[in-house]
């Protein structure tokens, strides 16, 4: 019997990726530390650890708590900086054949604006995902992500700044992210990408302090899967670019969830840390899948939900 | 470093709340180092999420071990494993401890199940002398090293509630050994692990006597490989980073390297 | 020795409760359903599901997916209507001393005043809490649940029309909670409570249809505990008026964590699933705690996150 | 209706997919009616959260018999555990068979897994004559009731795949059985459970035959308890309500109670 062999490649506007499952930022470091541990050059795209003009050193521990089917994480952001990224992670990163995305995060806007000049023309640099959703840092962030202007904003700036593809990602800490997502369109964004984490706290009980240094923390992993799939079905439905569905994705099942609901892509994250395999056997499983019901383009089941298609 | 599905080859409480597991481990248990650990995914389900780090206790063939304390969720369910059943491992992991120089003296202190990475250590250290301090809750607490690793190793023990041995913290054996010395203190090297409190005792000691000292810490881990920055501890003012990263820059770190005040 | 008998008793405003935990709407019935499993007379109070003028028929099936450490529900608002509870189930509940507040949801803000009248002086109901956030609604309901304006109407007409304590119970899908208990404090309310379902989905790989019938629901259960505890401690900051603390509290220590962050009670929802014995469980846990901790009155513990009082 | 903690006396696989699973539940034994069934937590983490339910399939003596399909992560977990092992169990719940009247001809028809309810009325159907028709896949996915109720019953069986027995839908045998009677269509009561196509046809031919027909369905529940309104299904037009709870109203019901348009 022959076996199909389902094309996998999706296009993010100008962005050509070769499978739609890439890894997402903050939760697989620079790419290199899962080197041991994943054939990397099987991944749709690796998206970096958010990185800044200058180095971070984030926020004091404890910095991670888990909670049920979930984690909360107040990273803070820490990085190496634009000038070392550039230095000592691209050209390692530069010899794999996959693509790799630069997660950029400001503390004001001309500081994304800088950082996406710096990465203009740069060879290895596929494209940039403007991070305007973080909750861990005091400034910018978060203050970004909930205003549909000033995510605008930034969005123009960076677009203004680089030739590269800019997916702009979302906070879902808002009362309508349609919104903010049909801002960031309009203001050039070659696509989206959604769910950043979800604020959240946990209190130890017997200290009666917060579990973690910085109060608040970002909320990842299974328990906000079903949130994340709402909204990016809310968001494929209200904008024309693609959407790259992120949020709580462990298995290939989950990730079929997201293309049903009109994701161009996904981004696995927190999934790394109990499976370091994850981003591999989620791809397995949807060629599987694909291979089972006769589908040859990954593309022909994205946003049919509902649809019901007998193919 | 691999990702594995490891067999439990045994699974036994040791004492009122400690457990040792036998993994079938050929490649681990070849390639482990000393102060280095393995994450352990315990649950199929998504609940506990995480993996939980544990240091690797010694080995014994294609056996790696890990001695530990039943505290929660993740730990619970370990306990209840049984001859047969699969874990994900993911290890050896992190650095391990630096080889003691062979000239001066070694000493190792463990407090609870702190004893874990130091009796790996005790292990390889065989054709060296050393001694073992180890300090317990009480008599019932004690980790005998014997029936872990299966070699008998001569341990002064401490106990809070002086149920056995001296009573009182270890440390204060430790500063017994160090005020009963002449010789130059330089040529103590010390490696230890336990709890916070003896930890920041024996970095305050150390800073008087600068003694040689390496300890194994802990932190919160996700990743366990340095990717999620999520297990820092602050470095020692002066040092070139502002926090290290247990699971990677660590977990044994030279006791200076910390920041204490803030540990 | 001489066990610590801790007092347990709290007040929202004008509301006397023998102790702090309750059962929230539409997770426990009318009480009555778990008359066999648990003894009604030892809850703090009982808060019936969401009733309305009419009754409600609800939504098509499926209503309710499991989800990691959650459920998606979309009920409906299923409800026998004002008149069945106060002809059927009123005078059943009343021969419980346990205090019953009861749910009320309107489509139009006439509706919640007319509901609100209607309870007026009547004898075993001891509040009314306002559902101005119910997600699986399509009129109504959440939309007043977003809009500070609304929620601050809805909650001024059901003062005027009422004799009652009035809480009102918000939603936690918007931007910034704090303005909608700001906006519902200005106008009344005695209390509010939160949080009710984040808005999520779940979709079919096989049929490529939503999991419920109503394709979107509310999430429930431990899963979104870490967002409502960061909520309630975010309130209970900005508003001087008790909050009541609900989402994911499975058993003592989950109730305690929301009590350190500042809520004065607690409403136990999708854990009577898992556990029908799930509130006298966590009153039991909680005594136990303040018994350890040489803790006299419940209330001594209540927003001090951070103080760690060494009592 | 209670809550509680039951003793695993014997948890067997008895064919390809299907498990028997003997709890001592001395009290629910005793009380529980054919139809009725029981929510089992089979985990102590959070997830799988819910409750699952699962009819009762029998009881013997101070047991109360589980018939399960391994379809999920739950049902998984019931397969791992063994002999001594408890799960909470809240039971019995809803409402069971009608017991047949004595007079006409008694029909059970089953399909997979649905057999599980009407084994229990079987074994409590002892003075009465009954006829009992199952389907199922192949003959490996044969249930034999005998080793689930330790009575022996003739089973008119129906296969997929003509392995054993009628090939084809077990609803044949069954419109065989009436076609091939003269008497008072009325004086025939069927009792059904089984999978919703099959559930369809058999409401389609009561509709023309107009017997006394009974179903258990299934529903995706919450509570057990008639308390979150979750399991609802759509009540035949005409009805005084427009959903019925399966955990309350069932998960027995008139087959022409439900609006099967809908099921
Ligand atoms: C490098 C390293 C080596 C370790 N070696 C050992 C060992 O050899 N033997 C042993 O028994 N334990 C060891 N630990 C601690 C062990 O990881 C925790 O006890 C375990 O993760 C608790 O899991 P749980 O689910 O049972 O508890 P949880 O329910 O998760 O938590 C119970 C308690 O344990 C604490 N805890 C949870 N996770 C961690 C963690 N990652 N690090 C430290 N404390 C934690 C919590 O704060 C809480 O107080 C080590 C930790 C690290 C970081
Ligand atoms: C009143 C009643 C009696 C039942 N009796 C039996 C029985 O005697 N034997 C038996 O094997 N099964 C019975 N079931 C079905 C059984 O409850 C499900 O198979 C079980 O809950 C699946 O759990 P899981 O975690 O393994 O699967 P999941 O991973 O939860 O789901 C796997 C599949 O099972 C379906 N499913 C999940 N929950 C339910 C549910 N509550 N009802 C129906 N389907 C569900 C899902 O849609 C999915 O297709 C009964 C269901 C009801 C409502
Ligand atoms: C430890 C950790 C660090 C993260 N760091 C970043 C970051 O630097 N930039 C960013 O845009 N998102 C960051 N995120 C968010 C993730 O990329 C992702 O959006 C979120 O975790 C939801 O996906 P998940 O549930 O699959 O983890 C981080 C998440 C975690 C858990
Ligand atoms: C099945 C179900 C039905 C609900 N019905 C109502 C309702 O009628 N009115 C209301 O205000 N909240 C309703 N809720 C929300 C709960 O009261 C509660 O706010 C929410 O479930 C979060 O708490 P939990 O995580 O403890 O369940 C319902 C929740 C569930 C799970
Ligand atoms: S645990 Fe992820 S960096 Fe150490
Ligand atoms: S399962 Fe809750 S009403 Fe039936």
């Amino acid at each position: 019997m022959n076996q199909l062999t389902p094309d996998l490649s999706v296009k993010l506007g100008p962005l050509e990726l070769q499978n739609p499952v890439m890894t997402s930022s903050g939760t697989f470091g620079y790419g290199l530390e899962f080197d041991e541990l994943v054939d990397l050059n099987l991944l749709g795209a690796i998206v970096v650890k958010g990185i800044s003009l200058k180095p971070m050193t984030g926020n004091p521990p404890p910095r991670i708590v888990e909670t049920p089917c979930g984690m909360l994480n107040a990273i803070g952001l820490a990085n190496v900086g634009l000038e070392a990224f550039l230095k000592e992670k691209l050209p390692k990163l530069r010899k794999f054949r996959t693509k790799v995305i630069v997660n950029i995060y400001g503390h004001h806007i001309d500081e994304y604006a800088e950082l996406a000049s710096a990465l203009k023309g740069v060879d290895g640099v596929a494209a940039l995902e403007v991070n305007v959703s973080c909750p861990n840092v005091e400034q910018g962030g978060m203050a970004f992500g909930v205003d549909p202007d000033a995510s605008a904003r930034v969005t123009e700036q960076v677009r203004k700044s680089t030739d590269k593809p800019v997916i702009v990602k979302l906070s879902p800490n808002v009362t309508d992210i349609r919104i903010i997502a049909k801002a960031v369109e309009s203001a050039g964004a070659h696509a989206v990408s959604l769910i950043n984490t979800l604020t959240g706290m946990a209190i130890d009980i017997e200290t009666r302090k917060p579990k973690l240094a910085n109060i608040r923390g970002g909320l990842s992993g299974p328990a906000i899967k079903p949130v994340a799939l709402h909204m990016v079905y809310q968001v494929a439905n209200a904008v024309d670019i693609p959407v790259v569905g992120i949020g709580g994705i462990v298995d290939y099942r989950d990730a079929l969830e997201f293309f049903i609901a009109g994701a161009r892509a996904v981004e696995i994250g927190t999934a790394n840390f109990v499976n370091p395999r994850a981003t591999l056997d989620i791809l397995e499983g949807i060629t599987e899948y694909c291979q089972q019901k006769g589908i040859h383009h990954i593309t022909d089941i994205m946003a049919t939900l509902g649809s019901n298609l007998h193919i | 470093m691999k990702e594995q599905q490891l067999e439990i080859v045994f699974n036994r409480q040791i004492n009122s709340n400690a457990w040792l597991m036998g993994l079938n481990a050929p490649e681990m248990a070849k390639s482990a180092r000393p102060g280095q650990f393995v994450m352990i995914r315990v649950s199929r389900s998504m609940h506990p999420l995480l993996r939980r780090p544990f240091s690797i206790c010694g080995t014994k063939d294609t056996l790696m071990l890990i001695l530990y304390r039943v505290v929660g969720q993740g730990t619970a369910i370990m306990a209840h494993a049984s001859h047969g059943q699969k874990f994900s491992v993911l290890g050896p992991l992190g650095r391990g401890f630096t080889f003691p120089d062979a000239e001066g003296s070694i000493v190792l202190v463990g407090g609870g199940i702190g004893v874990a990475p130091l009796f790996f250590l005790a292990q390889n250290l065989k054709k060296h002398r050393f001694l073992f301090m180890a300090g317990f809750g009480s008599a019932d607490e004690i980790i005998p090293v014997g029936e872990v690793i299966g070699t008998q190793i001569d341990v002064s023990i401490a106990t809070d509630d002086g149920s056995i041995g001296h009573k009182g913290p270890v440390t204060e054996l430790l500063e017994k050994y160090i005020a009963g010395r002449d010789i130059n203190k330089k040529a103590i090297s010390l490696f230890t692990c336990g709890p916070k409190p003896m930890l920041k005792r024996i970095a305050d000691m150390s800073k008087d006597q600068r003694f040689w000292c390496e300890v194994s810490l802990e932190a919160s881990m996700a990743c366990g490989v340095g990717a999620c920055q999520g297990c820092a501890v602050k470095a020692a003012s002066g040092k070139d980073k502002a926090y290290y990263h247990v699971c990677k820059d660590g977990p044994v770190f030279a006791i200076t390297s910390i920041d204490w005040a803030s540990y």
